[in-house]
């Protein structure tokens, strides 16, 4: 009988521990690693081919890992397996480049795109897959645990213990991962405390999940991603989010949602305390989001709209409101938000009745996708919130109706009685540059075969979509029975675009008359009266007044 | 509350004079438009980005003008000029209680440089032709296009300015200065950092500006009633008084650019207890700054 | 020309102008009158420092000498492009710059602008430009923008630009140009104390430029447009 | 607008069989702004609705056509001139700014 050894990860992690402790020598008190030898750690404790989860999120990254990253030698570091949600520094690449790294399993790649798209194309990364947050997330506890987690936190104390702020993010999913699976985490911070003269405002990673910190030179990177300055909010969009709030929300009586990042879910969010008050929907409509700390929630929130927000990410300048509306947002016992996205996503999915967000492109299936050639973007979280929760079993009232509407007069399984969530297109028919938003074929389609991927990048199926919203009117796709008359609701509402102009005017007229579509006159919404001063904020200031001086803008979003 | 950034010319100039008082004067029907921009294929506007005429404010005869900064900027053309400048001559001749000039511009139009330019100096010697005719030229500065180039130093050749603290008022744009001498210098991003050096705070602090009023239309239209007989005459005396004040505050911040905030620095220096408070503080709180 | 043997051909050897750095200042003789000169030289950048410095000079000259007549010398790349500046109030400076000079005129000093290098947009406002008139040197440049700058800011290629401002001079830089729009009312050829001294004795003391852009087809529209709005009920 | 090629492109429409507009004072709604534009609406001569666009945004007359038609349909108005000055507004914006328009002399009337 061969002696079968049972912990060779734990034997790994030792080994690696040990290799590490030789390397750096003084440099290593406890688990504080010097600043200026975080590199020997890298190259102590990393070995070719490892996989790796270095911290990029949506906002917080790990800036100066990546950096030590890219300056290992690859003849020592190489071939190393990324598996990270965000590709958003240039580093994040580099280590492609200068062969550190050769495969990639990632989520969104962002601003990176273009780059990304080159490097794959000329052969210096293999990507594994591109997913959407929360399959990252799962496949770190399936088939792509880190081997070693790179992370960033706000802050440590002596025993490693790791405060990250609000901006908590993807953290805990990557550690946890790393640290009950054999891997090694490795933390850098922007500042220790001692534990006598000053404590960890809280603790949001336990010191035993945790091997290694560092502390950083500058503060880690964070982007205000979610800021939209109400100023550069138009016409157009106040009527599209009039459209939204009576014609969707209030008909379903949205209570539970998710807001996409563009300037027309902030119009509607700046609409709930001015329109939406006068419909009389205070309490009915918006009580309880998955959403980061959007700035333009402020004028709801002080209005008494809503209940709850749980966040993915928090947003800077955020931080004094929300502080002081602990009664709204989570927070810690120090009193700062604890955000975290594989939660919040969860939340998003399963627990809200509706998601609404923009798009680039939809096609007359109701596809749609923010691909565009020669870039590879990825998807982030809005599949995951675009999606019917086929898992869901508890009910709402606008979770019901939606799948009323959908399986009304179906017989057989697709006829079994269940809820449907609520997922909203909304999109002008023309982006700037009269880019049209509505098409024959997606640019998702190019893009898999010029990328030789297995399926195009759709961001949201149509099959998922419930509603297209443009400013030519609402689509109600629930009520359409057959693809033909999915299509012309599509054409009724493409505007003056090719695929709008190529419509069936009869059959539109037709879906008209029965509700499918619904024009803003059929809402009882004259487009004249979508002027600006419906807004309850039209300025970044205006913002800040609502939330009493307690919101402070970052400075490029300041004109005082 | 009506915010005046966001007001086009023309809504301006229907909040701030009296109902119904306003009489266009080469109005858009008569498309007196530029001729250089059609050679260029860019579109024209009806009133070349200016709308210029007679109205009541306060039951006293104005003559108007109100730049369009959504039209190239507010740039000042041939004929955007020459409506100035016709205007400031017909103010000459008919003596009104005053000329309001609802500035917002980016200077000269670039499109067609060479008569903007020369336009420019016309708009400014006729600025101090009807000043010195002692009419009152009130300017008044809000729109979210500022105030700039040559249309910056004709605001400053007027005999009052009103500002608010979303208006700007200077003479090259951040992006013009980031351009030629680098982000250092001045990053036109940092918008926190282009209103401290140019915004309506700064300006009324060091008294470039006469009034500092709440981004509201109808602050704007009380501050330019309470200017309409406040001419200030452009004499020696006033000239040598102006030298000294503008000679001693050449040496007030460090000569060379220590990367320091210089905003602050001066504000200090212009008795502001606590400057770092100044951008958060409100209008009415700033405006009791200057008062101490 | 360098300032200096321009001056020297104005005013002789013994002219007595000095430079203190970019800054030019003198009194000097003309046909036995005494003239006050300011002027820039080295493409200065006019910044709130020399827009002072010249400031100084004119008012200097209305309280000492009453009627003396002021010639400006200007040589200038345009406003001084820095933060600093802009945060002293460069336009005020420069507005304090163009109301002395007005100031002068009004009580009766003759002040005549002679480019005789470079004059760019934002320096050249204040000076040149708020004389009683102001002249050029045939080799001098006059402009706001280059052609390459233009076709950024139009988005128009270079030869239809260059092809355009044959015909219309308000697209490309140039003395002619500005003569032809009335900006420069004449170019000094040849004999420059003749023309100084003509300059001196005709320089109209009211704004022509209008008229004569429309007199001499450079600039069509301006007078007219200025008559339309003195003429509209 | 970049990569859109430099030039205007002028565009002429006419419609009959509208209603008589009658005498108004000319309006003027929209400014000539990066994606927006002006529309001027006078009174004049003849029974029809003529429209002259002057765009920057080439290559898009059929969707002018399309969007104007509508506009009569909405508003069939004889005796009426509708000039515009476009700095590629989306026809979303159009439309609203020429319904802002009509409403406009129809507010003068009253």
């Amino acid at each position: 009988m061969n002696p079968m050894s049972w912990n060779l990860k734990a034997a790994d992690r030792a080994a690696r521990l040990v290799r590490a402790a030789e390397a750096l020598g003084s440099r290593l008190t406890g688990k504080r690693v010097g600043t200026d030898a975080v590199g020997k750690l890298l190259e102590a404790v990393l070995s070719p081919g490892d996989r790796v989860c270095l911290e990029g999120n949506n906002q917080k990254q790990a800036d100066f890992l990546a950096q030590a990253l890219v300056t290992l030698d690859p003849q020592r570091v190489h071939g190393l397996h990324m598996v990270q949600s965000v590709l958003a520094l240039p580093e994040h690449l580099d280590i492609f480049e200068n062969g550190v790294a050769a495969r990639l399993d990632l989520s969104f790649s962002g601003p990176q795109g273009a780059r990304l798209a080159k490097l794959v194309s000329g052969g210096r990364i293999e990507i594994g897959a591109i997913h959407t947050y929360l399959e990252l997330f799962s496949r770190y506890f399936v088939d792509l645990t880190p081997k070693v987690a790179l992370v960033a936190a706000q802050a440590a104390d002596a025993q490693g213990n790791l405060y990250t702020g609000p901006n908590t993010e993807d953290t805990p999913a990557i550690v946890e991962a790393t640290a009950f699976s054999g891997g090694i985490v490795i933390a850098q911070v922007n500042e220790w405390v001692d534990g006598k003269t000053a404590t960890l405002p809280r603790v949001d990673i336990p010191a035993d999940w945790v091997h290694f910190v560092v502390k950083a030179p500058k503060p880690n990177v964070i982007e205000p991603l979610f800021t939209r300055d109400p100023a550069q909010i138009s016409e157009i969009q106040i009527l599209m989010a009039m459209m939204a709030i009576k014609g969707i929300y209030a008909e379903y009586g949205v209570q539970r949602l998710n807001h996409g990042i563009g300037f027309d879910t902030a119009a509607i969010e700046l609409l709930l305390p001015t329109y939406g008050e006068s419909l009389g929907l205070k309490g009915k409509i918006g009580r309880h989001w998955a959403l980061n700390p959007h700035p333009a929630l402020i004028p709801a929130i002080e209005a008494g709209w809503v209940e709850s927000v749980h966040s993915f990410g928090s947003e800077l300048g955020m931080e004094d409101y929300i502080r002081a509306r602990s009664d709204v947002f989570f927070t810690g016992s120090d009193g700062s938000l604890r955000s975290n996205r594989a939660f919040c996503q969860a939340a998003g999915h399963y627990a809200c009745d509706m998601f609404i967000g923009s798009t680039l492109q939809i096609d007359l299936d109701g596809n749609s996708s923010t691909a565009t050639l020669d870039r590879i973007a990825g998807f982030g979280g809005a599949p995951n919130m675009g999606a019917d929760a086929r898992g869901r079993r508890h009910a709402s009232p606008a979770w019901l109706k939606a799948g009323r509407e959908a399986r009304a007069g179906r017989g057989g399984a697709a006829g079994t009685p269940r809820g449907q969530k609520l997922v909203v297109q909304m999109v002008e028919t023309f982006r700037e540059h009269m880019q049209p938003a509505f098409v024959e074929r997606l640019d998702a389609w190019t893009l898999q075969e010029r990328a030789g991927m297995e399926l195009p990048p759709i961001m949201i199926y149509g099959e998922d979509v419930s509603h297209i919203l443009t400013e030519e009117g609402v689509a109600n796709l629930l009520l359409c029975r057959s693809d033909a008359e999915r299509e012309q609701a599509i054409r009724g509402v493409a505007g003056y675009t090719a695929v709008g102009l190529a419509r069936d005017r009869r059959m539109v007229e037709n879906l008209r008359d029965r509700g499918v579509i619904r024009r803003p006159e059929d809402l009882g919404i004259d487009p004249r009266q979508a002027t600006r001063n419906l807004l309850a904020a039209r300025s970044m200031r205006d913002l800040v007044r609502a939330s009493g001086g307690l919101y402070q803008p970052p400075k490029r979003f300041r004109n005082w | 509350m009506i915010s005046y950034a966001e007001c086009s010319a023309r809504e301006r100039l229907a909040q701030l004079l009296d109902a119904d008082s306003f009489k266009e004067w080469v109005p858009p029907v008569e498309r007196v438009t530029s001729p250089h921009l059609t050679q260029l294929s860019v579109p024209c506007a009806f009133d070349d980005g200016v709308v210029i005429g007679r109205a009541t404010l306060a039951d006293r005869t104005v003559f108007v003008a109100a730049q369009e900064g959504a039209f190239m900027g507010g740039g000042v053309g041939e004929v955007h000029g020459a409506k100035l400048v016709g205007l400031l001559r017909r103010a000459q001749r008919d003596r009104p209680a005053a000329v309001l000039l609802l500035a917002e511009s980016g200077g000269v139009r670039l499109h067609e440089a060479n008569a903007g330019l020369i336009a420019v100096s016309e708009v400014m010697r006729a600025v101090l032709d009807v000043r010195s005719a002692g009419i009152p030229v009130i300017v008044l500065i809000g729109g979210s296009n500022g105030c700039f180039g040559g249309m910056g130093i004709v605001a400053r050749c007027a005999d009052h300015i009103v500002m608010s603290d979303v208006g700007r008022l200077a003479m090259s744009g951040p992006e013009v200065i980031e351009a030629s001498h680098g982000v250092e210098e001045f990053d036109s991003r940092d918008r926190a950092l282009v209103w401290r050096t140019t915004g309506g705070k700064h300006r009324w602090l060091t008294g470039d500006c006469d009034a500092l009023v709440e981004d509201d239309v109808a602050a704007f239209r009380e501050a330019a009633i309470a200017a309409l007989d406040k001419a200030q005459p452009l004499t020696l005396d006033a000239l040598e008084k102006e030298h000294d004040l503008l000679a001693q505050r050449l040496h007030i911040p460090p000569a060379e650019d220590a990367g320091g905030d210089d905003a602050t620095f001066l504000w200090r220096a212009l008795g502001v207890a606590d400057a770092q408070a100044v951008p958060d503080l409100a209008v009415d709180a700033i405006r009791a700054l200057r008062n101490q | 020309m360098q300032w200096n043997s321009l001056v020297t051909q104005l005013f002789g050897p013994y002219h007595g102008m000095r430079a203190a750095g970019d800054f030019l200042q003198g009194e000097v003789m003309f046909d036995g009158e005494p003239i006050t000169v300011i002027g820039t030289t080295h493409h200065a950048p006019i910044g709130v420092e020399l827009a002072l410095a010249q400031a100084r000079v004119v008012l200097d000259t209305i309280t000492r000498h009453a009627g003396r007549p002021i010639l400006l010398l200007i040589d200038t790349q345009g406003q001084q492009l820095r933060r600093r500046d802009e945060l002293l109030g460069i336009n005020r400076a420069m507005a304090h710059l163009g109301a002395a000079i007005d100031l002068a005129r009004r009580r009766g000093h003759r002040v005549i602008g002679l480019v005789y290098d470079q004059a760019l947009s934002g320096g050249f406002i204040t000076s040149g430009l708020i004389a009683d008139a102001c002249y050029a040197l045939p080799e001098a440049e006059i402009r706001v923008m280059r052609i390459p700058a233009m076709a950024r800011v139009t988005k128009l290629p270079e030869d239809k630009l260059r092809l355009l401002s044959q015909s219309n001079p308000v697209f490309a830089p140039g003395v002619q140009n500005y003569v032809s729009m009335g900006g420069v009312r004449s170019v000094w050829q040849g004999d420059l104390k003749g023309a100084l001294r003509d300059a001196l004795a005709s320089a109209p003391s009211q704004d022509l430029r209008a008229q004569d852009g429309a007199q001499r087809g450079g600039r069509r529209l301006a007078a007219d447009v200025i008559e339309r709005v003195l003429s509209a009920d | 607008m970049s990569d859109v090629p430099a030039g205007l492109e002028t565009l002429d429409f006419s419609f009959s069989g509208g209603r008589p507009a009658g005498t108004f004072a000319p309006v003027l709604v929209g400014v000539v702004g990066s994606g927006n534009l002006e529309v001027m609406l006078e009174p004049a001569v003849g029974r029809d609705c003529i429209v002259r666009v002057e765009t920057s945004a080439r290559g898009f007359g059929s969707i002018w056509r399309a969007v104007m038609n509508d506009f009569h349909g909405r508003h069939p108005l004889a005796g009426v001139r509708v000039s515009i000055n476009d700095m590629g507004a989306t026809p979303a914006v159009v439309s609203l700014r020429l319904d802002q328009a009509v409403a406009e002399i129809k507010g003068g009337r009253t």
